[in-house]
């Protein structure tokens, strides 16, 4: 646990974000198993799609993740060159690229939406890296700007 | 760190004693008892010149609803001897027994710093403090109640184990008999007479077994062993295997009367079963009075008090003397040679069984340990200790007096049983002056030459004992256990790792796993001694009475925290 | 002798895990035998490997879980050789199985029991970085997941017993021995890294912060004892200044090294500094080194990108002294710069690249399986067939033949399983046992009735998940008719109450909540279609790994979190529906592009497994590339070679060698190719069906433009000074110059030949065998004599000849004077030498033909890399393979290499093509792609995405321009469906609809 | 106050630990015989030698107290068969772990039965005059050694660790019966383990304690603990892997690492 003050601790007390994770089969969710077998502790926040590639996730399911109600995505695949489809995540680096602007310009938060690689060994990275996402979205607080469906 | 303590307040109640002069002598009891006043959680002190007294128990009966006590200590004397006195006085004022703690002032503070009073007063204050601060802790306990089956189960069908049977089915106590032989009597079977007054040993046990016949509630099961025994105190389920067909007994006790066996002669003096026979093969014999040795040499420890069985077998002397004064009634002109290390006849009437021995002729020629005497086809060359020179006595029959050695198969039962054998293989009792009939393992009993080769008289008077014993539980529908025991509290039980290390260091086999894989502990057996909470590696196991927070409330009350 | 259709591997590293997969896939029973307790060898110990900089743990753990689970693989971990005996064709092998004192069946690898043993041993996988239990598992990733009590540090104390939910411990089990019976043996123990012994000049050892490089690769991992942090032994600092020496135990003729180059260590060095500095930018790596040998694919690449985007500074020098500065524990090393000035530098850590040692125990397998070592402990393997050791039946891959890097190990695996083909091909399929399947229930129009099987995993889930509370909640989701939960559910027993439940409640979904589907995913499926379920109506929730395990602190959260996560998993399950595997039949016939070594000996492995071979040669007759060479550097007479193989091949009647022939076009695809040639005078047009395609196009020598060549005739190539010695036309010559990298490794062909370095040396030898007192000069940039062929570097050094080293920016020039040449040559310590010679010899390199290539990888749809040369799937782990499916490559046409190499090359594509070949149907991936015309605008997007060109644009009658999906060649990544902006492609069993409905299923 | 007092007049306070069946028996004996010694020992009763777990001994002298008696039954004699002879095995790794920071010559084990009121009174004298030549314990009085405070600290949560407590548990059985592969463990076998064990884990738990105060890196800790570095880091990265420690964060060429 980051040494917050113990003032700071109080608030963010009660609310923890609901982040929505898609996570490349052979690289990202390898790493979060890893983070597992190694038992690495990091914030209970994501709930975790699993997908063949990082390819695979149609920029659709983003927007319906946050339109339903998710307070913040993260979307991961292999690093550039570890891809078991060669080419998979190339292809989603250079979609989320427009994708980012295009949310921007909706008026959602830049922190909400969050590309990020991880591989197969990084079981510590993977662990940061949800960290680190967790407390973006936390400052942002919860999704406002969707209606939510419960 | 318990979840049951009662949110209420805690009221500690001291109380002070002068034991006469003994510690009001040294220290002021007076002051001290002002002084411990300001405690923390002491409600109330007050001092009494005998407080163990009738009106020292009435004080205090009398404090304990008055200022709404819950927790009482007493300074005086020493908790082994007063302790039950003082728990039971506050339970008849309400307060759980567990709720009380003994502070030793007398034996091991005024009486041995007499010289010192200051330091005794001061030691006094500190050892009520370290008190006042466990009985903060204490909880309430009740005594564990385990309901006894009335029944006992006696192993063995020879004279210690039908004395035994008969006792109990006597007292109205359902009893069997398991023997291994296909016919009650053990060894008296094989003998003809028995010393010291030469009665007929089949008359004798014939008597006994029709007695154990025609005894109600007494079942006698015969070429029959025991297999399997599950269970603890006043509730063990025996499995018996009669050739073939299982039965399953429920027994609140259980009689070890297995008794002994004899030695295999093989190799000692040349013994050949003809020439050379042991005074067990010499009985039937004399019974049917075909004897036509005239020259007849005994040689006595033969086989024992040597390395190998480094114990003295107690009934062969007699048994030597029983037979050679039989010989001399047959046939008085049969010379009759009894070489020996030692004569042991114990007591007036065996001793003078020696001396009618001597009276009719027999010879007793002692030998030297380190000079056994050397036994040739038809005479013995002896060193005589007395003349100091050799003697060659010639014999026709020489009769070898051997020992009776533990059963071979006494290893399995001690299995079974969870009981300690002792190093010849016979069984261990719990302790040989104050328990001689109990074993470690409550519940479990013992009588006869099973724990160590004894005469008949012993053996009768063992077989009462034990089963005497053994209705000091049966006699009770259920009997308290000790209180004080320890437990897998339900709020540690996620610190178990089932690692089994408790399991393995207790030293009366009381904690087990039970059916969903859980460490539990069997109250009945548990003895309170608390090594498994002191060997437990994640400090799950709790000891009643002597928690850690308990214990460390003392040395914190002492420390100065 | 009965021949038997079983091969034995020894050794379970990649080698022996590659050999394995092919034989298996190719219809044969594997006997893998592993020593250690987990399959993996040193690859799985590795962070990264060049030349790409792949994560090792990425790219190997899918192969070794595949290995670990394949039906006809049968894996034996902890074992020893007792006796080998038979002949080829029929091996009796005794086993030892040595006990691991824990049941592998019942163990989950959950590991309570290494996390409580009381005892602390050193790991031996982190080389001794780090502590880990009496019980353990090599490492978090072991395949199989089984852990084993390691008696010599285990005191016996029961523990691990008690914790053991599983009760897998059992102290009482003994040792095994088993009777194997194989037809062919495979020998892939690997290698040992050399140590430096104890009194060792660099300080290991003695110095702290000096280490080998196998424990700085460890230091490297992130799943190593120092998480990826690189810091120094001595006080867990930043490395800022960090020192490599090359060459440690390798090209070492004191004695207590080895004399031949290990081959490896340049490039992992390059890799490992590459890694520290992208690890910690801070970090500022040193190499000391004589010759840089980068001389595979790539290799060169990586070096300048290590110098220019790393950083990585090489110092060509062997250092003098090292000695540890005690206040700091630096390290201050003396050496000489090239241009001869003394100096003294301290750095913060120094990593010693370790040479590669044959394995320690390669005497004793030596003695069992009767076959003979080379003079460096090696095996000794045949000039012409480098798998093949000097006993029949019995082949060597590997580090074990000779020190090699991981492509050339994984093609030497697949090398030796096409040796293996060729010798039990009638045995294929005999001993392999097909699983019979109860028919599968049709479960279409159902309404969803979910079967949830939420685990305990003992106490790795149960201890922080209240998973009563949570199986109760799974009975409230919609659809759900039962939910039960089981303390393993992975366990055999729980399969068999899985299958009763499946048709007790006639379930069509089934559920599993526990650990992670990559590894558990097969054997649930696997259950419940022997329960009569299509293997897709599965999903699984993985509360462990992600949710107990990392939110251990956070009980509640972590109950809440797995309630969540079974919800999602039970709204996916309600959109699946059952999917059929398509069958594509296979026409068990083979293509052979091009007639060289490399062609003509997949043709004959071809053929000598009876699959009819049609051999395409461009040119009029066979030989290709290597028709201009006599001799390889080691001796073998590559002409009679030559000539033995095109009589083969002409008489062979299983192959069909069409000469001086055009390949017109090649359609289709895996097992079903259509192709047309043009061949011979008459330009007869033929057309034949094949299952596979074998690139063997070869490459061409490089004709220089520089040094006067073409235009004086005192400047021929190696290959004519060769012709010249071999016709004793060079016996006047009195002084030779040579020049090495001619046309390599400069911007246009910016990769190094690898055999240019070999030719020079070898025509140097037998020129100075024919005239002793000729006086050779060779100038080069780096002498790259990899592996044993270093040995003939020295050779030439002590015969006279010198070797001068050039700078790369300013090479020699040649100026003519009168009938001979003057060569003007500026050497690092910046003096300028001329030399006068009568003969100047041009080693030129090897380059690709772009159009040539081109056209065929139109047809074949395969990329070519940026040298022009074939691109294969993945350059450490398929590299015989291209990306898409059915094609394979092999030789010069794959990249510059030696002439064994090609044959291995080739070998290894006849290996991979069996997997195919011997099946007379193969099944294509379930989870593919699939177009839904109505909506398709025929925009063409998903066709330029996909990576295995699976997609095509037809007139379709009904929809006009649509998509078309070719089942058999699309991996299901999804990359279509995720660019297509009208939802007209979908991926089965990753659906839009699956994965709306976990996002949106709230309630 | 205590400081100033000179050597002569100085008096211990002791504390001892008496099991119920024998020692505690002597002791009253020794009152019914009005045998004297001196009063500087308070007694704890507990059922049996066995039951003195570590810490009590280690929190009593981290408290201040100038001396632990543990007392028993004499072997052979233990009411409950074989307490004694685990306490003995208890109190051998409490006397390693003190003697790193020489407090191991402040706790003492002995055997006193039922009917030995004058032995009681002997020995108990000789450990109050042992006791006053050593002078009052360093972490006595107001002013106690902050440093070796530290150090006792961490002993007593090293003597408490699961690992220490497994060990200490099964060696007699293990060393003196036998162990699950029915065969016997040498006892200096056993002992070479042990000793690394004691030395390991009182050393990570120095590091522990050492970090709860503040993120630190390998460096401070060697220095503050004045442990080898290389030592240290080895320790940190095994604490690390069971997630009881962390990076924190990276100044200049050091990392720092703090407490979960």
């Amino acid at each position: 646990m980051t040494l917050q003050t113990k003032q700071e601790e109080k608030i963010n007390e009660e609310w923890e974000p609901k982040i929505i994770a898609f996570l490349c089969n052979w690289c990202s969710y390898a790493g979060a198993d890893l983070a597992g077998v190694s038992r690495i502790q990091y914030p209970p926040t994501i709930r975790v799609v699993r997908v063949p590639c990082s390819g695979r996730v149609n920029p659709y399911f983003i927007i319906k993740s946050l339109m339903d109600g998710w307070d913040g995505v993260v979307v991961s695949g292999c690093h550039p060159g570890d891809c078991h489809y060669l080419t998979g995540n190339l292809v989603a680096r250079r979609r989320f690229a427009i994708l980012k602007e295009l949310l921007e310009f909706f008026g959602i938060e830049p922190g909400r939406v969050n590309f990020m690689w991880a591989s197969a060994a990084e079981g510590e990275r993977f662990a940061t890296l949800i960290k680190k996402a967790t407390k973006i979205v936390k400052n942002l607080g919860p999704n406002k700007k969707f209606e939510k469906k419960w | 760190m318990s979840e049951e303590r009662n949110e209420e307040e805690i009221r500690v109640g001291v109380f002070v004693c002068h034991c006469g002069s003994n510690i009001g002598g040294v220290i002021d009891c007076k002051k001290l008892a002002e002084e411990v006043r300001n405690f923390p959680d002491v409600a109330y002190t007050e001092d009494n010149l005998y407080t163990c007294s009738e009106n020292g128990l009435a004080a205090i009966k009398k404090a304990v609803e008055e200022h709404k006590l819950n927790r009482v200590v007493v300074a005086s004397c020493t908790p082994r001897t007063h302790e039950p006195l003082f728990r039971e006085c506050i339970s008849e004022a309400g307060l759980n027994p567990y709720l009380f703690n003994f502070v030793n002032i007398r034996d091991q503070c005024t009486w041995v710093h007499m010289k010192h009073p200051e330091e005794a007063y001061d030691k006094a204050k500190d050892l009520i403090k370290m008190g006042a601060a466990k009985a903060v802790k204490l909880e309430p306990l009740d005594m564990i109640m385990v309901n006894i089956n009335p029944a006992a189960l006696v192993i063995g069908g020879g004279v210690a184990g039908m004395s035994a049977a008969l006792s109990l089915s006597r007292q109205g106590f359902k009893t069997y008999i398991v023997e291994k032989e296909d016919k009650l009597g053990g060894r008296l079977n094989s003998l003809h007479k028995l010393f010291p007054y030469d009665i007929e040993a089949t008359e004798f046990v014939g008597k006994i077994i029709n007695n154990v016949k025609n005894a109600q509630n007494l079942e006698v099961i015969t070429s029959s062993r025991v297999i399997n025994i599950e269970g603890f105190i006043g509730n063990y389920e025996v499995e018996i295997d009669q050739n073939g067909n299982i039965r399953k007994l429920e027994v609140g006790a259980i009689i070890v009367a297995v008794g002994s066996s004899l030695l295999n002669p093989q190799g000692l003096f040349g013994y050949d079963g003809i020439k050379r026979i042991t005074q067990y093969e010499l009985e039937p014999k004399l019974k049917n009075k075909d004897l036509k040795a005239k020259e007849v040499v005994m040689i006595q420890c033969a086989g024992s008090r040597n390395d190998e069985r480094p114990y003295c077998s107690s009934v062969c002397c007699m048994t030597a003397l029983k037979n050679a004064l039989t010989i001399k009634e047959l046939n008085p002109d049969i010379h009759v040679t009894i070489l020996f290390r030692d004569l042991y006849t114990p007591g007036t009437s065996y001793e003078e069984y020696y001396r009618k021995a001597r009276e009719q002729g027999v010879l007793f020629v002692k030998y030297d340990e380190d000079r056994m005497p050397n036994v040739e086809e038809n005479q013995v060359k002896v060193f005589n200790e007395y003349i100091g020179d050799e003697m060659i006595i010639a014999y026709d029959l020489l009769v070898l007096s051997t020992p009776l050695v533990a059963n071979s198969d006494n290893k399995d039962l001690a299995q079974l049983l969870k009981v300690p054998l002792e190093a010849n293989g016979f069984f261990l009792e719990a302790h040989v002056k104050l328990r001689p009939n109990d074993f470690a393992t409550d519940g479990v009993y013992i009588g006869g030459s099973a724990k160590w080769p004894v005469d008949i008289t012993e053996t009768i008077s063992q077989g009462y004992a034990a089963a005497s014993r053994a209705s000091t539980i049966l006699s009770h529908e259920t009997i308290e256990v000790e209180g004080a025991t320890s437990i897998l509290p339900e709020y540690n039980k996620s610190l178990c790792t089932g690692c089994e290390v408790c399991i393995k260091v207790c030293p009366y086999n009381a904690i087990k796993k039970n059916e969903n894989d859980e460490i539990e502990i069997i109250q009945a057996l548990c003895k309170g001694c608390g090594l498994c909470a002191a060997t437990c590696t994640n400090k799950a196991l709790v000891i009643r009475h002597f928690t850690d927070d308990q214990i460390l409330s003392e040395i914190y009350a002492y420390g100065g925290e | 002798m009965e021949k038997v259709g079983a091969v034995m591997v020894i050794g379970a590293g990649i080698g022996g895990s590659q050999a394995s997969l092919d034989l298996a896939d190719s219809g044969y029973k594997v006997y893998l035998i592993e020593s250690s307790t987990s399959i993996g060898g040193v690859m799985a110990q590795l962070d990264k490997t060049f030349p790409t900089n792949d994560c090792a743990m990425c790219i190997v753990s899918p192969k070794l879980v595949e290995t670990g689970r394949h039906q006809n693989i049968d894996l034996s971990i902890n074992c020893k050789i007792l006796d080998v005996s038979g002949e080829a064709g029929n091996f009796n092998i005794k086993v030892l199985k040595k006990t691991l004192y824990i049941n592998p069946e019942k163990c989950t690898g959950c590991g309570v029991c290494g996390q409580e043993c009381p005892v602390e041993a050193i790991d031996i996988f982190n080389e001794g970085l780090a502590k880990y239990a009496a019980t353990s598992v090599k490492y978090p990733q072991a395949v199989p997941l089984v852990y084993a009590i390691n008696k010599d540090y285990c005191i016996g104390c029961g523990i691990c017993q008690g914790v053991c939910k599983a009760k897998a411990v059992e102290y009482d089990r003994e040792d095994e021995e088993v009777d194997i019976n194989v037809g062919a043996i495979i020998l892939a123990p690997g290698f040992d890294e050399y140590i430096p012994p104890e009194a060792n000049l660099y300080g290991y050892g003695k110095y702290k912060n000096v280490v080998t490089s196998i424990e700085f690769e460890r230091i490297l991992s992130a799943s190593g004892p120092y998480a990826g942090r690189v810091l120094r032994p001595s006080d867990g600092d930043i490395p800022e200044k960090l020192a490599f020496l090359q060459c440690i135990g390798s090209r070492d003729y004191t004695g207590n090294g080895q004399p031949y180059c290990s081959s490896v260590c340049c490039m992992y060095t390059a890799k490992e500094a590459v890694i520290a500095h992208e690890h910690m930018h801070q970090i500022k790596p040193t190499i000391f080194s004589m010759d840089v040998r980068a001389y595979g694919k790539d290799f060169d690449k990586y070096i300048i990108r290590a110098q220019e985007e790393y950083g990585v500074q090489y110092i060509r020098s062997r250092i003098s002294s090292i000695k540890e500065v005690p206040e700091t524990k630096d390290l201050r090393i003396k050496y000489e710069t090239e241009d001869g000035k003394v100096m003294e530098e301290d750095f913060n850590m120094v990593v010693l690249a370790v040479g590669l040692n044959p394995p320690n125990d390669n005497v004793f397998l030596a003695e069992k399986f009767g076959i003979e070592l080379n003079e460096f402990g090696f095996a000794k393997t045949d000039k012409f067939n480098p798998v093949q050791t000097s006993r029949s039946g019995i082949y060597a891959c590997g580090a074990f033949s000779s020190p090699k890097d991981i492509p050339d190990t994984v093609t030497q695996a697949s090398a030796a399983a096409g040796c293996v083909n060729q010798l039990l091909y009638e045995k294929r399929g005999t001993l392999i046992t097909e699983k019979t399947l109860p028919p599968e229930i049709y479960v279409n129009g159902q309404p969803p009735r979910i079967g949830v099987f939420i685990c305990h995993c003992g106490i790795n889930i149960g201890g922080y998940v209240d998973v009563p509370d949570v199986t109760k909640y799974a009975t409230t989701l919609p659809n759900v008719v039962m939910a039960d939960r089981n303390l393993y559910t992975c366990s055999a027993d729980t399969q068999t109450i899985i299958k009763d439940k499946v048709k007790e409640f006639h379930l069509n979904r089934v559920i599993v909540a526990s650990c992670t589907p990559r590894t558990h995913e097969p054997l649930f499926q696997e259950t419940i279609r022997e329960a009569g379920l299509n293997r897709y109506l599965f999903q699984m929730a993985n509360i462990r790994d992600q949710c107990s395990w990392v939110h251990m602190n956070e009980p509640e959260k972590a109950t809440e979190k797995a309630k969540d996560l079974v919800r999602m998993a039970v709204n996916k399950a309600r959109e699946i529906e059952p999917i059929e595997r398509i069958k594509l039949p296979v026409t068990p016939k083979a293509l052979v592009v091009g007639g060289g070594i490399s062609g003509m000996v997949a043709a004959l492995n071809f053929a000598s497994q009876e699959f009819e071979t049609f051999l395409v040669e461009k040119q009029e007759e066979l030989g290709g590339f290597a028709r201009h060479i006599y001799h390889t550097l080691e001796g073998g007479d590559v002409q009679e070679f030559l000539t033995d193989l095109i009589k083969k091949v002409q008489s062979n009647k299983f192959i069909h060698a069409y000469t001086d022939a055009e390949i017109e076009n090649i359609d289709g695809y895996i097992g079903n190719f259509k192709s047309s040639v043009i061949h011979g005078k008459k330009k007869e047009r033929t057309e034949f069906e094949h299952g596979v395609v074998i690139v063997a196009t070869g490459a061409k020598e490089y004709h220089p433009k520089e040094y006067l060549y073409g235009n004086n005739g005192n400047v021929i190539l190696q290959s004519e000074f060769e012709e010249m010695l071999n016709n004793d036309k060079a016996t006047n010559k009195k002084s030779v110059v040579m020049i090495q990298c001619v046309g390599s490794r400069n911007d246009e062909h910016p990769y190094c030949s690898k055999m240019c370095c070999a030719e020079a040396i070898k025509n140097a030898l037998l020129a100075k065998e024919k005239n002793p007192d000729l006086e050779i000069t060779v100038l080069f940039r780096d002498i790259r004599t990899y592996g044993f062929k270093e040995k003939y570097y020295r050779e030439a050094r002590e015969k006279g000849v010198i070797f001068l080293q050039y700078d790369e920016d300013n090479p020699p020039e040649v100026i003519p004077e009168d009938s001979r040449l003057r060569i003007e040559v500026s050497t690092p310590r910046k003096e300028k030498i001329y030399i006068n010679s009568d003969l100047l010899v041009l080693s030129a390199g090897i380059y690709a033909n772009r159009e040539e290539n081109e056209d065929l990888a139109k047809m074949l749809k395969v990329p070519l890399n940026d040298d022009n040369f074939f691109l294969e799937a993945h350059v450490k782990l398929r590299p015989v393979d291209f990306a898409t499916e059915g094609v394979f490559v092999a030789g010069l046409a794959h990249c510059p290499k030696t002439i064994e190499d090609s044959i291995a090359q080739a070998n290894a594509a006849v290996s991979r093509a069996c997997t195919i070949l011997s099946k007379d149907e193969i099944e294509a991936e379930g989870k593919t792609a699939m177009v839904i015309p109505e909506r398709c605008t025929g925009c063409g997007m998903c066709v330029e995405n996909c990576a295995y060109s699976a997609i095509e644009l037809i007139d379709d009658r009904r929809f006009g321009r649509v998509a078309q999906i070719n089942q058999a060649l699309c991996k299901g990544c999804g990359a279509c469906s995720g660019n297509c902006r009208c939802a007209a492609i979908d991926v089965l069993g990753f659906s839009g609809e699956q994965i709306f409905a976990m996002i949106t299923g709230r309630c | 106050m205590r400081m100033e007092e000179n050597r002569v007049s100085f008096e211990p306070k002791l504390l001892g630990f008496l099991c119920n069946w024998c020692s505690y028996a002597g002791a009253d004996l020794a009152g019914v015989s009005r045998i004297q010694y001196p009063p500087n020992m308070r007694v704890i009763r507990v059922m049996c030698s066995g039951r003195v777990d570590p810490e009590f001994v280690i929190q009593a002298l981290e408290l201040g107290i100038d001396g632990v008696y543990v007392m028993g039954c004499h072997i052979g004699d233990c009411h409950y068969l074989d307490g004694n002879y685990e306490a003995i095995r208890k109190f051998d790794m409490t006397k390693k772990f003190l003697s790193f920071v020489g407090l191991d010559n402040r706790i003492r084990l002995d055997w006193v039965s039922a009917s030995e009121g004058v032995r009681f009174g002997e020995v108990v004298s000789k450990f109050v005059e042992d006791i006053k030549a050593l002078g009052p314990s360093p972490l006595s009085g107001d002013t106690p050694d902050q440093e070796l405070l530290e150090k006792v600290k961490a002993i007593r949560e090293a003597v408490s660790s699961n690992r220490m407590r497994a060990l200490v548990g099964r060696q007699r059985k293990i060393t003196e019966e036998e162990n699950v592969y029915g065969e016997k463990v040498p006892e200096e076998e056993f002992d070479v383990l042990m000793d690394q064990a004691i030395k390991e884990e009182y050393d990570r738990h120095r590091i522990l304690l050492a970090l709860e105060k503040d993120s630190k890196s390998v460096k401070d800790l060697g220095i503050e603990l004045n442990l080898d570095p290389s030592i240290v880091l080895e320790h940190t990265l095994t604490l690390k892997s069971r997630s009881q420690v962390d990076f924190q964060k990276i100044i200049g060429n050091t990392p720092i690492f703090m407490r979960i």
